[in-house]
């Protein structure tokens, strides 16, 4: 046995320990103060038990392991329900670029140590109403004030940003240049005066997201995390980090093995759906592909393991993946018949082929559309032309709205 | 009929639109998806007032003559706003069988009241994956009905339901008041349709066929109610293609309208194609009803409307990029409702295998 | 029975009576040239019997009948497989658009007649190397010569050029004006010293499209049917032209019942093959999406019979029937099992799933390619954006090749 | 096995590469279409002297001991460049089968000659619409073959195939010297297949496996040969991806290169996304060789790699245009080969039934 099974199999015989505390059974018909609770207890409980921080410098706080025993990990997790989602993008992406880009390194470590605790949140404020796909396009302000900034308008689809104490901004400080020249890298005080956060409600009933508004919010100098107009960069880099975190082929809907139950559990013509060519070839065209995704990740693993780079296949994940868990689960609905009609909202999308379908689009759009995803493909790997954009090299504030 | 609108026709469907963009705002259905058994009363005032509830029956029982075109007409509309109540097309259906198959008391008692909309009917035939059981669980015998029918469309509101049950192992078609059932309601997806589980105890009803009798006049009744359905799908189809096209041409991506990339105008392309071929196969088995071959033209339709408004659904929202998934654009009451259409009326499965086996006999 | 029905009954009649001499059966196994002699012969006998140029006026030989009448008549003799698709395009664009600009009308007059009894053929010259898609992007060059022109250059996927004696052409008389401006249209002698053509082999074993090049080819001002310059609305004209000729739901290869009585004979796991799901399903989807076409079609001919103009939607045939054609004749010979190998590079299209398969593509490229088509549908039906084009307005002769 | 390469595995798929690239032009592959049963003799030449013949076998019989994953990296890069010849995959299967159930006479009498390449194999199991039909109309009676096998690829030149046939009902795999045996070559889309029907007259041949053991044998045998298809559509899937790829960064309409088009962009994406799932799969099922789950894997991986081949086929075809579908630009090769390598293992329906009897045991 390998040694990341080894700790998988660690990993796993804690999870079970406190699986009764914190697992799916515990969390059942909690509302989301209740669950974030929970959720912060368990954090506390997993940094104790020493799968906190585990890819990071044990200076911060971190194991010092690998990103092996990362993904490891976190595939063990992913078993149990456990409520960490609160603190996915904390400790995903803002964190990691606090770690790397972070001035001053006390406040650093204190904001990490916390984060892995799960005493703190932050978020990531990158959209705004004017552009989704088009982060560069940003219009939110940030004008120098004395020795430091202040800070005028809007951000869109911020996650969990209503849970959250800290959060990392990109805000345009030079309107004057093209798009991408002009825009600087802040950490913000979600708590600071100005600041308001106004939830928005989802397709499926749900309000993770939320708008920010920013009223004359004041930053010192030493919350910049990038060089004045050097901000698209560490936004970039912010972005990359999302490509290595967990995959999942099912397009973080349910696995095909319940679509398989349900097609041996459901008849069409009086005859086991099971035996019907029709949804026998969903089921093997949805297999083949994901067993396809799943040996393109354990392919990079395996690369990791031996200090090699994995190759860029491994961006095609959430978009072969969430955009066929959307039909899939449509098939699903189909062959409830009129019991398909039942909903639950909060029935959890990885066993639920209703709010799995209900929130697929969310997962085809969110952390890149389908569409910039091959457009990425399509530029970045295989040097196709970029698409035509007028507002190239133009100084934003001549950009036509 | 001809697939052509002769005026009448098309001053039907321009009024219906008129009327129903002036009284009828989507925004008023989101309300709707949170409450249990709640639909839009204004739009089914509207139906009765404009004679919509009357329009395909005779005028001997209080309708206005008209056929299927006319009714689809009307459904497209609907579909367009986001029909506020299912009753439209389930009193419809239930009338039919009624004006079929009923005896002339029967038919006095219920089509007036159906025709002026006072009454609503509803269609029980499907059983869990079923959409026409050739044996029911559900019985009928002396003239009484037992056993539960499985998330009824309207139910939770309707007077009338045409049930397909078993008598003695034979299927049967039978008229029951639901003064003497119960409704048991759930939560579903789409509440505005006021799905509902029925439970039978003993309930009267009125035998309207029974044998094979019964199974095709069940099948003709849910081919009409799926031709009515196909030009609602289609509506729906068409103003989600319009709304992307509407926002593809305004909402501004690096330098252009997104509308201005081929990956979006292409895909606003593709519905509209999808949405003509849903108009023209919806039309075409409307023109159709009374033909021999109308199972075959109301499958055909049925399948293209329902392949039109889901994929639309999922395009649409999908353009409109993040704004597209909120609860307050709305777009996801299209979602929802495309699956409801999609399923209510019998799946894509169940009409694939009705449409294949009538071209099976025909080359046999 | 209406009108239009007891014509397209006497037209079967006819059909009938020569069936035996021009038919399926006289055609099978003859070489290329004596079933073009045959067609000949055919469209002969075709002018004789009042069933030419239908819908053209009669002082040009035709019928002076209605478009309703042309296509009743087309659907019947399909049926009947006769040999006079080498004249389709003749009489589709060329001799419709002479009949329209043609300045001389004694000359117009006996090439309309000889080409009606097919003793003439006329080609289409529009395509070349450089523009497939972007027809006013053509170099072919024609140059002022005394009182009359000077073609040179060369021409791509001319159709029957190798039978052709006469031909419509688009020329560049202006290479210093944008591309749509510097355009000119002729008609050109395929029979005329300079000019040479030479067969192109296509995928499935046919050469049923040329290069043409024209070398000092002369042609007097008489020949040219558009204003100088003005050549791209003609070819436009003659573009359009297409549209109305006849639809098939089928996109010109098998009809479903072909598909269906395959799906009787052949088994899936021992079964009958259709009985199994995912044939029923590529029947009723193609079954459902054809009589959708059919419908429009059929409702395009009443709007036409009534005097109005049908509406766009009849440009969706070709697009979404030949790109259908291709899966399903993919789909033909899966389901033949090892037997599906077999092939005959002669068998028809509308017979033959292999034959159909191997010329689907050409199909989807030929008379515009399935991404110009959608283009159209979004700039001229939905009013989309055009799609960028940094060629407009650039003088021809500065645009990079 | 792993799915990381080891530096001699790159080494095999580098020089491979390397050699066909050098030796074999996709042109030459063009007259073979109009011959009958003529295949590229350069291509076996170098399968042959580079020991690709005897790559998978072991080496007590002449082979070089290597695996699945030496041999799909062979096949890939023939499936690059059109594999002149099929015989690298049914020369493998029938050694495969001789090697797992053959006597030592057998063994002693066809491996060595297989290894070298100057015997060929075939598989012959297929009879019309059934890659595996479990009672075969071929029979076997006193170590006599009776009847024919239609289309059995590589037919005109093998030397030994492997045939299952029933005796008295029951499913047999026998091994034929096809020196006994009459070929029948008929006119492909894919000439150069060198397909064949075999027809047997008493023919002699030697009882490899009989009941289920035959018909488990002969999936397992039809499994490794889809996992080295699976290779060779991958690898033609790759190379039309990257002539699309070019020709897209070439070729200029409208004032740019078609490839700035998303039509056209986004098109060329999707096929790397297949080609790159392909490949991971194709991987994943020769490195299960011999693990349980194999058939899974082998039935996943020959699902996405045909789906791979035909899509790229349609597509490089699409975005090639007029140039395209010419004869001389050879694009139809693939599509014939991407046709025929579809069928020649077993279809993509055949291949569904058979993972989803696998996954449908599991969750049982």
């Amino acid at each position: 046995m390998t040694d990341d099974q080894t700790y998988a199999e660690r990993a796993n015989t804690w999870l079970q320990s406190v699986d009764s505390e914190f697992g799916r059974s515990a969390r059942l018909g909690l509302c989301v103060s209740e669950d974030l609770a929970l959720g912060r207890r368990y954090l506390a409980a997993r940094f104790a038990a020493g799968y906190a921080g585990i890819h990071w410098p044990v200076e911060f706080g971190g194991q010092g392991l690998g990103y092996i025993e990362k993904l490891a990990f976190e595939i063990e997790e992913a078993k149990f329900g456990m409520p960490s989602h609160y603190f996915g993008i904390s400790l995903g992406m803002p964190i990691p670029i606090l770690m790397k880009y972070g001035a001053d390194k006390e406040f650093t470590k204190e904001r990490v140590l916390k984060a892995l605790k799960g005493e703190e949140i932050w978020c990531q404020l990158f959209s705004e109403p004017a552009g989704g796909s088009d982060l560069a396009g940003l219009r939110l302000r940030a004008e120098q004030d004395g020795n430091g900034w202040k800070l005028n308008g809007q951000k869109l689809w911020t996650s969990y940003a209503q849970h959250s104490d800290y959060g990392v901004i990109v805000a345009r400080t030079d309107p004057t240049v093209p798009k991408h020249k002009g825009l600087t890298y802040f950490w913000v005080d979600m708590k600071a005066p100005g600041v308001e956060v106004r939830p928005i409600k989802l397709a499926g009933g749900d309000s993770h997201v939320n708008e920010v508004f920013f009223d004359d919010v004041k930053l010192t100098d030493a919350q910049r995390m990038s060089p004045v107009g050097g901000g698209f960069g560490v936004a970039m880099a912010t972005l990359m980090i999302e490509r290595y975190s967990a995959t999942d082929s099912a397009g973080f809907g349910p696995h095909i093995d319940l679509f398989v139950s349900l097609a041996r559990e459901t008849r069409i013509n009086g005859r086991p759906a099971i035996e019907d060519g029709r949804i026998r070839s969903a089921i093997a065209r949805n297999y083949a592909m994901r067993n396809g995704l799943e040996a393109i990740t354990a392919r990079a693993m395996l690369m990791l393991q031996a200090g090699m780079e994995p190759g860029p296949e491994g961006s095609l994940n959430k978009l072969v993946s969430v955009r066929s868990r959307q039909k899939l689960s449509e098939l699903a609905i189909d062959l409830q018949g009129v019991n398909g009609l039942h909903f639950d909202e909060h029935a959890p999308v990885k066993e639920n082929w209703q709010t799995s379908w209900i929130s697929a689009p969310t997962g085809r759009i969110a952390g890149g559309a389908d569409e910039m995803l091959l457009n990425t493909i399509a530029e970045r790997i295989l040097g196709l032309p970029q698409d035509h954009r007028p507002d190239k090299g133009v100084p934003f504030n001549q950009i036509p709205a | 009929m001809s697939l052509l609108y002769d005026e009448g026709q098309l001053a039907i469907g321009n009024e219906s639109r008129r009327i129903l963009e002036a009284r009828v705002e989507p925004a008023q259905m989101l309300p709707l998806l949170e409450k249990q058994g709640e639909y839009h009363a204004g739009f089914w005032e509207m139906a009765m007032e404009q004679g919509w509830t009357a329009l395909a029956l005779p005028e001997a029982h209080g309708g206005l003559d008209l056929g299927l075109v006319e009714l689809g007409l009307i459904a497209l509309q609907a579909g367009r706003s986001l029909s506020g109540a299912p009753f439209l097309t389930s009193s419809f259906g239930a009338a039919k069988a009624i004006l079929d198959l009923g005896s002339d008391a029967l038919k006095a008692e219920w089509l007036p009241r159906l025709a002026s909309g006072e009454s609503i009917g509803a269609i029980a035939f499907a059983e869990d994956q079923h959409p026409l059981p050739p044996v029911p669980e559900a019985t009928f015998a002396d003239g009484k009905l037992s056993g539960a029918k499985p998330a009824v469309s309207g139910g939770l509101h309707a007077d009338l339901a045409i049930v397909l049950a078993s008598m003695a192992g034979t299927p049967v078609l039978v008229a029951a008041d639901l003064a003497g059932a119960q409704r048991q309601g759930f939560q579903t997806f789409d509440n505005s349709r006021c799905t509902a589980n029925l439970v039978f105890n003993d309930t009267p009803g009125e035998l309207l066929a029974s044998g094979q009798q019964a199974l095709d006049a069940a099948l003709h009744i849910l081919a009409q109610q799926a031709v009515v359905t196909a030009h609602e799908q289609t509506g729906g189809a068409e103003v989600l293609m319009e709304r992307a096209r509407d926002y593809a041409n305004t909402r501004r991506a690096f330098g252009q309208p997104i509308g201005g990339f081929q990956s979006v105008k292409h895909r606003i392309a593709e519905l509209y194609g999808l949405v003509e071929l849903a108009r023209a196969g919806a039309l075409h088995a409307a023109a159709q009803d009374g033909q021999p071959d109308f199972i075959k033209a109301a499958a055909a339709a049925r399948i293209q409307a329902t392949e039109a408004y889901d994929t639309a659904a999922r395009d649409c929202v999908q353009i409109h990029g993040g704004i597209g998934v909120t609860w307050e654009a709305g777009l996801h009451l299209h979602m929802r409702r495309a699956r409801s259409l999609a399923v209510e009326q019998g799946n894509m499965l169940f009409w694939e295998d009705i449409l294949v086996d009538e071209l099976a006999g025909e080359t046999a």
